[in-house]
């Protein structure tokens, strides 16, 4: 069966008006109940009829265009093997959210603040992923931009979240105006907006290279591809965490959803030195990002961050893609944009996942900094292991799902040398190892964050109080830990599943995988490469549960407790943990002067002087430095400049007249 | 028929890398021990050794949690399929296509992270030393790992060992200049990777060197064997990832008698106790270097990767 | 068509000045007040009825084309929403006795004066008596401006009416070298200044006069559109008079006189051999985005704030059309409409929360949505409106000017967007400070007439998302007429 | 029917009243400049005469009078009278001194004559010599204003540019509604001097010190 479009647009109604009960609704205490309850069921509903879309008939298109917006195009809205990918993403973030939401909504001291915007929300992603006309699809571009923000203020008595949510939407509005110069562009003076118009033009190289950097400035400062993030990791921690979760899961893809729409299917061929550019932004961020994450020592933060490294790497893939594709190769090019999407579909689970977890950190010991936590996974087990999960995930590990698509995209760049452009063959390899080495440090980046939140020994009243959090979180948890390693190990079903939409963007697509022996994948040829989640797993389960059987019967099996050893220092306190900072600290010598220009100051006290030392440690954002900074001082001084003439007598004011009668007297007096 | 073999065979392996592993830990230190003029622990010290903490009672400090207790198993279990993965003594197993080079780098990256946790776990101030050091190193030593098998999946158009292998011993691949300098990196990260002199010190417990030694310091009993048992598997591995793959000879092809395994047995020994005995020389010649020497070691390790792909489009030939 | 008993034209008159006349007779404010909505009402619905009602014939004084009903209906029904605000408004400064009973009555009937003279600029057929209009509407603005006799009041006024005054001469001036072009063809007297002939006989005129009359007129009648650098009244006006008027300057003077300015750009636009008004308009109205939107940063003063956001908003205006084209002339008109619709309702607010806190420095006004909801969020939506963010109307037009712009002179996009980019910044410090963080000033709560400001949102919500398409069908004419 | 002399008469005045221009620029005492802007005032009301003369358009010898009787005398006197209650006639009030405004005067003539003789002559020359002294008139008075402190001068400014305007719509054949216009511009001109009156606008009105503006305009900087 096929799933009409009408079906999501009563939907996304639906979610609108959810949005207007919460209002109505205010501050009563059983609104985040309901409202929550009801945006899950609306996303479960939508991610059924998707599901049923997926496996029925994943290729179909069905539009519809409704009397609403411009009135001589009217409002579009599109469903095919895309939009149904980013609407299942947004979904099912949405209903995650949402069960996450019922538990984590109580603890809501301003939910009037939170609901209404939650749900609208909501229906913003879905409508742009719907958008089939540039000014719907801006319309719910922006109104998206707007519903963020009124979360990411939602907690408005903080000065942090204010200037968050001032730095998020001036930026995501820059972005906006560049996305509508791109459309503008692309639709020309007649004004076809309509995105089917837009694809039947065939745009001349000059203007497809204009709107491909216009959408890099717009997708990209939505996305947060460097040096565009600077709003990320400010804004994605402020909003509640069940928001940061869709913020940083959801709505970066549906950004990468918008640059994926116009540039590899309204825009015609770009040229090649475009995904060159856009392999190496990639490869920067990638690494830039995962850096900042490191040196971060707030939780949500870091997850921001390192949310800005997983951008790189899509962006990577994204740029193989358009090259593997400009040179007419197709199944390299299929390979490079199923490592893409699927690396998307990781992130939005396993990065939500983490978010939950940071809420649920929050929720039970009210602290975001990581130096303030420490072993809380004897106070929080459930959600230690499921974090756990999350962070082995995001680090690319077998046997679970982010290990799959940064494979996937390893094997892409190995078909670089296929490429005739040089620049190209030298660029690839080397992104290859920036990639490979963002992923190592993100290992490092979640060994921290992991092991300085959950492990040692609590660094705080706090953190010694927390208790588990309640149910509905849990389960949220779980079931993202359960997609994270089903998705590990059942690759081949996903890559199928992204199939039809390599072919109908790159035209081209890797054979089909999931009847392959032992439900392995082998994307070109076994010959060539191979990987079988399954079969790692459960080699290292059965492994490891033989060797501790083992060992356990043959060997001993008693345990005796004990004071700490560390080479023989008696129960230090925990002050004498690594912290946060101290455990970066390796890292921040080895690459923190060159990439943040870390100063560390350590104030020693003379000997006798009981008072502790202390080290400081300053690391400054360079986008910041060189390129915001400037521009803020710049508007500001040409404000105070131009101020002046805000305090003019009345015959400077009239002189002002006189002159320009007088230049325009002289204009018409030389040119006519 | 086949099938049963080739089971048999993967079998062997497995064994054969779990028996010979502590052999070689004990192999690498009665050479240092002779090179030093020292009588040295008998080659199967390292055997003794296991079994003693193995029959030992674990002592876990207080706030030890269950990751503490669930970490050595899964390093073991990580380590001993990866070093399963690799042929020894002959190529086509027939899981190797369950992981090539890149899910073999996982596998030991699987490993080393519960490693660091585990340091992180007890809350001691050397556990997060060494985990912090060790994530540093491995930050470095991962990618020009990968690096190295670019080059070779470039050459030779694949990332399945087996494949690598059969192509590297075939006649048509001549001396290139980017495999030398894949083999020195690989060398290099193998050095690291197993926390050998230069990089850190397995012999030492001098607290502000160490960096293996003190992530798994608060560890005892059944628990330190199956790390120290991973650890000297992650040394065979890598040696017989080297072997396998730069000198290739004697690995036995799929489906040839048993005359032909013994063969490849025999060549598979002599490579290991080559190998074995440079790391030794090698360790004994030259001194620990500082921590925040490493990354340059490493880096230098990156740079010659990365070399070694680019100039492959030089000497590109096939 | 329906054909009424009286001609709705005359009524759009005639009821202003009796009501003018009542009023100035009335003592009593309540009652005054309630006549002054009254009178409001039943004009915006004479005017309303020009949409069904079958049209007078062009008359030498006065006509009714497509392009001025647009004019007629917005104006009338801002001026009754600002009437119906300005009840509720004034009440409060009788309490506060910042006014008193006389003011009140001479208020009332300026107010009524001012709506006659707007709409009789509107509906002028002759391009002297359009002028004498604008000039009648201006001049009862400034007494309105002046009436709180403060020293800022009172110098606020004498600069508007400086200023003002010589804008009356530069508009009159281009008048007369109009009339001078038109009298060889079409002959002495009133016919050589009636509009519609004009343009019929525009082709023929002398070029080089024509020029020489649209550079007095842009410059007269673009000093009360605000034009940078001809905009120095506009903020001190809209700061120091009372609230309603500042909601009638930005949602409708500026509007007739802009009406003036279009005018007389058809009327150029008609001769080949004139120079064509665009790029001058262009010029204009990028001038004064960028000069407005850096003036946003350093305000101080509420009402100040939002008048210089007008100014911005004009040079949008101005540009529109300056550009031309189907696509953007309908952009302007829509942009003029949301502009008056937002700017009034957000001076609506603005007003009751100037008078809550009983201040209207940015800088003691904070935490609105947390002690005032209704006006916060109110003013919320409208800043937001303002600054163009969907799905309100301004967002539509935005929309249409920007991509027009960049399909046709893409260099000239980027100041533009440059501008949109730096006002769009200042507005939303602006909103953050005043809407969140915490309260400060009297917190109580206020009996405040919400119902003007959130049936303008509301019309400009609905216009954002659905434009009826009589309504478009009757934009994109008179976008044809704009040529 | 007068031929050519009616047009060398309307010239000459128009031609006088530049001439008068010229001599408000050079005056830098208030009273002088009050007196000679009566001059003004008195050489206008000449031409507008002349004009309903030759025009047979008798209206326009209420636009002369209320040039004579409001412009040349009410207006002046009342003038010296608030000039004297404010103390302000001793001021040397020019802003830049009177050479550098004049030939910014002579510049603005050249100007005025340039756009205007771009016209094509065959509109009849009298409408366009007019048009072009009384685009001066106009330029300058807007001149004055711009190079005088204090209100007084300003509003004498404001009232040439507007003499300039009367001498433009009068030249103009056949114009409709000069008188309202005249009449119009007298009320508006009445404000400005009630307003000075009342409001005691005093002489520094330009002032420079941007501390008192501020206060003024309720801006905080």
């Amino acid at each position: 069966m096929t799933i009409d479009v009408s079906l999501f647009l009563w939907a996304v109604a639906a979610l609108l008006a959810t949005a207007v009960v919460a209002v109505a609704l205010g501050r009563s205490a059983s609104a985040s109940r309901l409202v929550y309850g009801a945006t899950l069921g609306i996303s479960v509903v939508a991610v059924v009829m998707l599901m049923a879309h997926l496996v029925s008939a994943p290729g179909e298109i069905s539009m519809v265009r409704l009397p609403l917006g411009l009135p001589w195009i009217g409002a579009g809205f599109r469903l095919d093997a895309l939009s149904a990918l980013f609407l299942l993403i947004v979904n099912f973030g949405g209903a995650i959210a949402s069960l996450y939401g019922i538990g984590y909504g109580r603890h809501e001291d301003a939910p009037h603040r939170v609901l209404p915007f939650f749900a609208a929300f909501l229906a913003g992603m879905n409508l742009v992923v719907l958008a089939d006309d540039a000014f719907t699809f801006l319309l719910s571009w922006e109104f998206m931009s707007l519903a963020s923000w009124a979360l990411v203020v939602s907690n408005h008595r903080s000065e942090d979240s204010r200037r968050a949510g001032f730095v998020y939407l001036v930026m995501a509005s820059f972005g906006t105006l560049s996305l509508l110069l791109a459309f503008g562009l692309m639709a020309g003076p007649t004004g076809g907006y309509a995105f089917d118009t837009i694809r039947e033009m065939t745009h001349a190289p000059l203007t497809v290279a204009i709107v491909f950097i216009l959408m890099l400035f717009g997708a990209g400062s939505k996305a947060g591809l460097v040096p565009l993030h600077v709003w990320l990791p400010l804004a994605h921690p402020a909003a509640p965490s069940h928001v940061s979760a869709l913020m940083s899961g959801v709505m970066t893809k549906v950004a990468i959803y918008g640059f994926i729409r116009v540039v590899f299917d309204l825009l015609g061929e770009p040229a090649w030195w475009s995904s060159a550019v856009l392999i190496m932004l990639g490869g920067a961020t990638a690494v830039l990002g995962i850096l900042y994450a490191l040196m971060e020592t707030d939780l949500k933060r870091l997850l921001a961050c390192s949310t800005i490294e997983n951008i790189g790497v899509i962006f990577v893939s994204l740029g193989l893609a358009l090259a593997f594709r400009s040179n007419a190769m197709g199944w390299a090019a299929a390979l490079a944009f199923t490592a893409a999407l699927f690396h998307i579909v990781n992130h939005s689970l396993f990065k939500s996942l983490l978010f939950f977890g940071a809420g649920a950190v929050i929720t039970a010991t009210g602290q975001r900094d990581m130096e303030k936590l420490g072993g809380l996974i004897h106070r929080m087990p459930w959600t230690s292991f499921a974090f756990l999960v999350g962070c082995v995930a995001i680090s690319a590990l077998p046997p679970l799902n982010g290990f799959v698509s940064e494979w996937l995209t390893f094997q892409a760049v190995l078909q670089s040398p296929d490429l005739p452009e040089w620049g190209l063959k030298i660029i690839v390899p080397a992104v290859g190892g920036l990639l490979a080495f963002s992923a190592a440090l993100a290992a490092s980046c979640f060994v921290r964050a992991f092991g300085i939140t959950f492990l040692g020994r609590s660094r705080s009243p706090a953190a010694d109080q927390a208790h588990e959090v309640d149910r509905f979180s849990l389960s949220a948890m779980f079931i993202l830990a359960a997609l994270c390693l089903a998705a590990g190990i059942l690759p081949g079903f996903v890559i199928d599943a992204l199939s039809p939409i390599t072919q109908a963007l790159v035209g081209g697509s890797i054979p089909p995988q999931s009847n392959a022996p032992w439900l392995s994948i082998a994307p070109i040829a076994e010959s060539r490469s191979s990987y079988n989640g399954l079969l790692v797993f459960v080699f290292i389960a059965v492994s490891a549960w033989g060797a501790a059987l083992l060992v356990h019967r043959l060997a001993s099996r008693d345990v005796r407790r004990s004071a700490a050893w560390d080479c023989g220092f008696p129960d230090a306190r925990p002050q004498t943990q690594y912290t946060a900072g101290s455990f970066a600290q390796p890292i921040r010598r080895v690459f923190g002067t060159l990439v943040f220009h870390a100063r560390e100051t350590v104030d020693m006290p003379p000997p006798g002087d009981m008072r502790a030392a202390r080290l400081t440690v300053e690391t400054r954002d360079l986008a910041w430095d060189w390129i915001y900074t400037p521009i803020a001082r710049g508007i500001g001084f040409a404000a105070i400049r131009l101020n002046r003439l805000q305090f003019l007598t009345i015959r400077q004011y009239l002189s002002l007249v006189f002159l320009a009668l007088v230049a325009l007297l002289l204009v018409l007096a030389l040119w006519t | 028929m086949d099938l049963i073999r080739d089971l048999f065979v993967q079998g062997m392996q497995m064994a054969v890398v779990l028996l010979l592993a502590p052999l070689l830990t004990g192999f690498v230190r009665k050479i240092k021990a002779r090179l030093l003029r020292r009588q040295g622990p008998s080659v199967i010290q390292p055997y003794r050794d296991l079994a003693r903490l193995l029959r030992k009672e674990a002592v876990l400090a207080e706030n030890a949690s269950w990751l503490f207790r669930v970490a050595p198993y899964l390093i073991f279990a990580s380590t001993w399929v990866a070093a399963a993965l690799v042929p020894t003594f002959a190529g086509g197993l027939v899981f190797s296509w369950t992981a090539d080079l890149i899910a073999i780098i996982a596998l030991l990256g699987f490993g080393r992270f519960f490693l660091a946790l585990a340091g992180m776990d007890v809350g001691t101030s050397f556990g997060g030393i060494g985990s912090s050091r060790e994530m540093l190193i491995a930050s470095l030593a991962e990618p020009a790992m990968l690096l190295t098998v670019f080059t070779l999946a470039l050459v030779a158009g694949s990332t399945q060992l087996s494949t690598v292998a059969a192509l590297m011993s075939s006649p048509e691949v001549g001396l290139r200049v980017s495999l030398g300098m894949a083999l020195v990196a690989l060398i290099m990260v193998a050095v690291a990777e197993n926390g050998r002199i230069p990089v850190d010190n397995p012999a030492t417990h001098l607290e502000l060197t160490m960096v293996h030694e003190a992530m798994i310091l608060e560890y005892s009993g059944r628990h330190l064997a199956m790390i120290e048992f991973a650890a000297s598997l992650k040394l065979l591995l890598y040696l017989s990832l080297i072997a396998c793959i730069f000198i290739p000879w004697g690995i036995a092809a799929p489906g040839e008698g048993p005359a032909r395994f013994a063969l490849g047995a025999a060549a598979y020994l002599a490579k290991i106790g080559i190998g074995a005995f440079c790391l030794a020389l090698f360790e004994t010649a030259i001194a620990k270097m500082r921590v925040f020497r490493v990354p340059d070691f490493l880096g230098a390790a990156l740079m010659l990767g990365l070399l070694g792909t680019l100039l492959l489009f030089v000497s590109r030939s096939l | 068509m329906i054909a009424l008993p009286f001609e709705a034209v005359t009524a759009v008159l005639v009821i202003p000045i009796v009501a003018a006349a009542v009023l100035a007779a009335l003592p009593g404010y309540r009652a005054a007040a309630r006549i002054n909505v009254l009178a409001s009402f039943l004009t915006f619905l004479a005017a309303a009825s020009l949409f069904v009602t079958d049209r007078p014939e062009t008359g030498q004084y006065l006509f009714v084309d497509d392009l001025n009903i647009v004019f007629i209906v917005l104006n009338t029904f801002v001026g009754f929403t600002a009437s119906l605000f300005s009840a509720s408004y004034i009440a409060h400064e009788l309490e506060t006795g910042r006014l008193t009973s006389a003011n009140l009555r001479f208020y009332h009937a300026m107010y009524q004066v001012m709506m006659f003279g707007m709409n009789l600029a509107f509906v002028a057929n002759n391009i002297g008596l359009m002028w004498v209009a604008v000039e009648l509407a201006t001049l009862t603005t400034v007494l309105m401006v002046g009436i709180y006799r403060t020293h800022e009041a009172l110098e606020a006024a004498w600069k508007y009416f400086l200023l003002g005054s010589v804008g009356i001469a530069f508009a009159l001036f281009g008048t007369i070298l109009v009339y001078l072009a038109a009298r060889p063809f079409i002959g002495e007297g009133h016919d050589a200044m009636v509009w519609t002939l004009l343009v019929e006989h525009a082709a023929a005129f002398d070029p080089a006069l024509l020029n020489l009359a649209f550079i007095f007129l842009i410059l007269g009648y673009g000093t009360k559109v605000g034009l940078a650098p001809l905009h120095a009244w506009l903020p001190d006006a809209h700061a120091e008079g009372p609230t309603p008027i500042s909601a009638v300057l930005s949602g409708l003077l500026l509007n007739v006189a802009l009406y003036a300015v279009l005018r007389f750009k058809i009327l150029l636009a008609a001769n080949p051999e004139a120079i064509g008004p665009g790029p001058l308009m262009m010029t204009m109205g990028l001038t004064s985005l960028i000069f407005a939107a850096f003036m946003l940063y350093r305000r101080r003063d509420i009402k100040r704030l939002f008048a210089y956001s007008s100014i911005e908003h004009m040079g949008i205006i101005v540009f529109a059309f300056g550009l031309g084209g189907p696509l953007a002339n309908f952009a302007g008109l829509l942009h003029m409409v949301m502009h008056s619709l937002t700017k009034s309702a957000i001076f609506y607010a603005v007003g009751h929360v100037a008078q809550i806190k009983g201040t209207q420095k940015l800088s003691e006004i904070r935490g609105l949505t947390e002690t005032h909801p209704g006006l916060g969020w109110g003013l919320l939506i409208g800043v937001i409106a303002i600054a163009g963010m969907p799905p309100l109307g301004i967002f539509m037009s935005e929309f249409l000017i920007v991509s027009s712009t960049f399909a046709v002179h893409p260099l000239l996009a980027i100041p533009l967007v440059f501008g949109l980019l730096v006002a769009f910044g200042a507005l939303l410090m602006r909103l953050t400070s005043i809407a969140f963080g915490e309260p400060t000033g009297n917190t109580a709560p206020v009996q405040a007439s919400y119902l003007p400001m959130y049936a303008h949102l509301a019309l400009v919500f609905g216009a954002g998302l659905y434009l009826p398409s009589a309504l478009v069908g009757w934009f994109q004419n008179i976008a044809g007429i704009l040529g | 029917m007068y031929g050519n002399l009616s047009f060398d008469i309307a010239h000459l005045l128009a031609g006088g009243l530049v001439l008068v221009s010229f001599m408000m620029l050079y005056q830098d005492r208030l009273y002088a400049l009050i007196n000679t802007y009566a001059l003004h005032a008195l050489v206008l009301s000449l031409s507008v005469a002349w004009q309903a003369l030759v025009q047979h358009a008798p209206h326009l010898f209420v636009t002369a009078a209320i040039a004579l009787g409001f412009k040349a005398i009410v207006i002046p006197v009342a003038l010296h009278r608030i000039v004297k209650r404010l103390g302000i006639h001793r001021d040397i009030e020019t802003v830049v001194g009177i050479g550098p405004t004049m030939l910014a005067g002579m510049g603005l003539v050249a100007l005025s004559m340039v756009v205007i003789l771009r016209i094509t002559p065959d509109a009849d020359p009298l409408a366009r010599e007019d048009l072009a002294f009384a685009l001066s008139v106009l330029l300058l008075g807007l001149l004055v204003m711009v190079t005088r402190r204090n209100a007084v001068s300003q509003v004498i400014g404001f009232m040439a540019l507007e003499n300039g305007l009367i001498l433009a719509a009068t030249g103009a054949r056949g114009m409709p509604l000069v008188v309202e216009i005249s009449v119009a511009f007298s009320v508006v001109i009445a404000f400005i001097v009630i307003g000075i009156f009342l409001f005691r606008i005093r002489e520094r009105f330009d002032t420079v010190d941007v501390g008192a503006l501020d206060e003024f305009r309720g801006e905080r900087q």
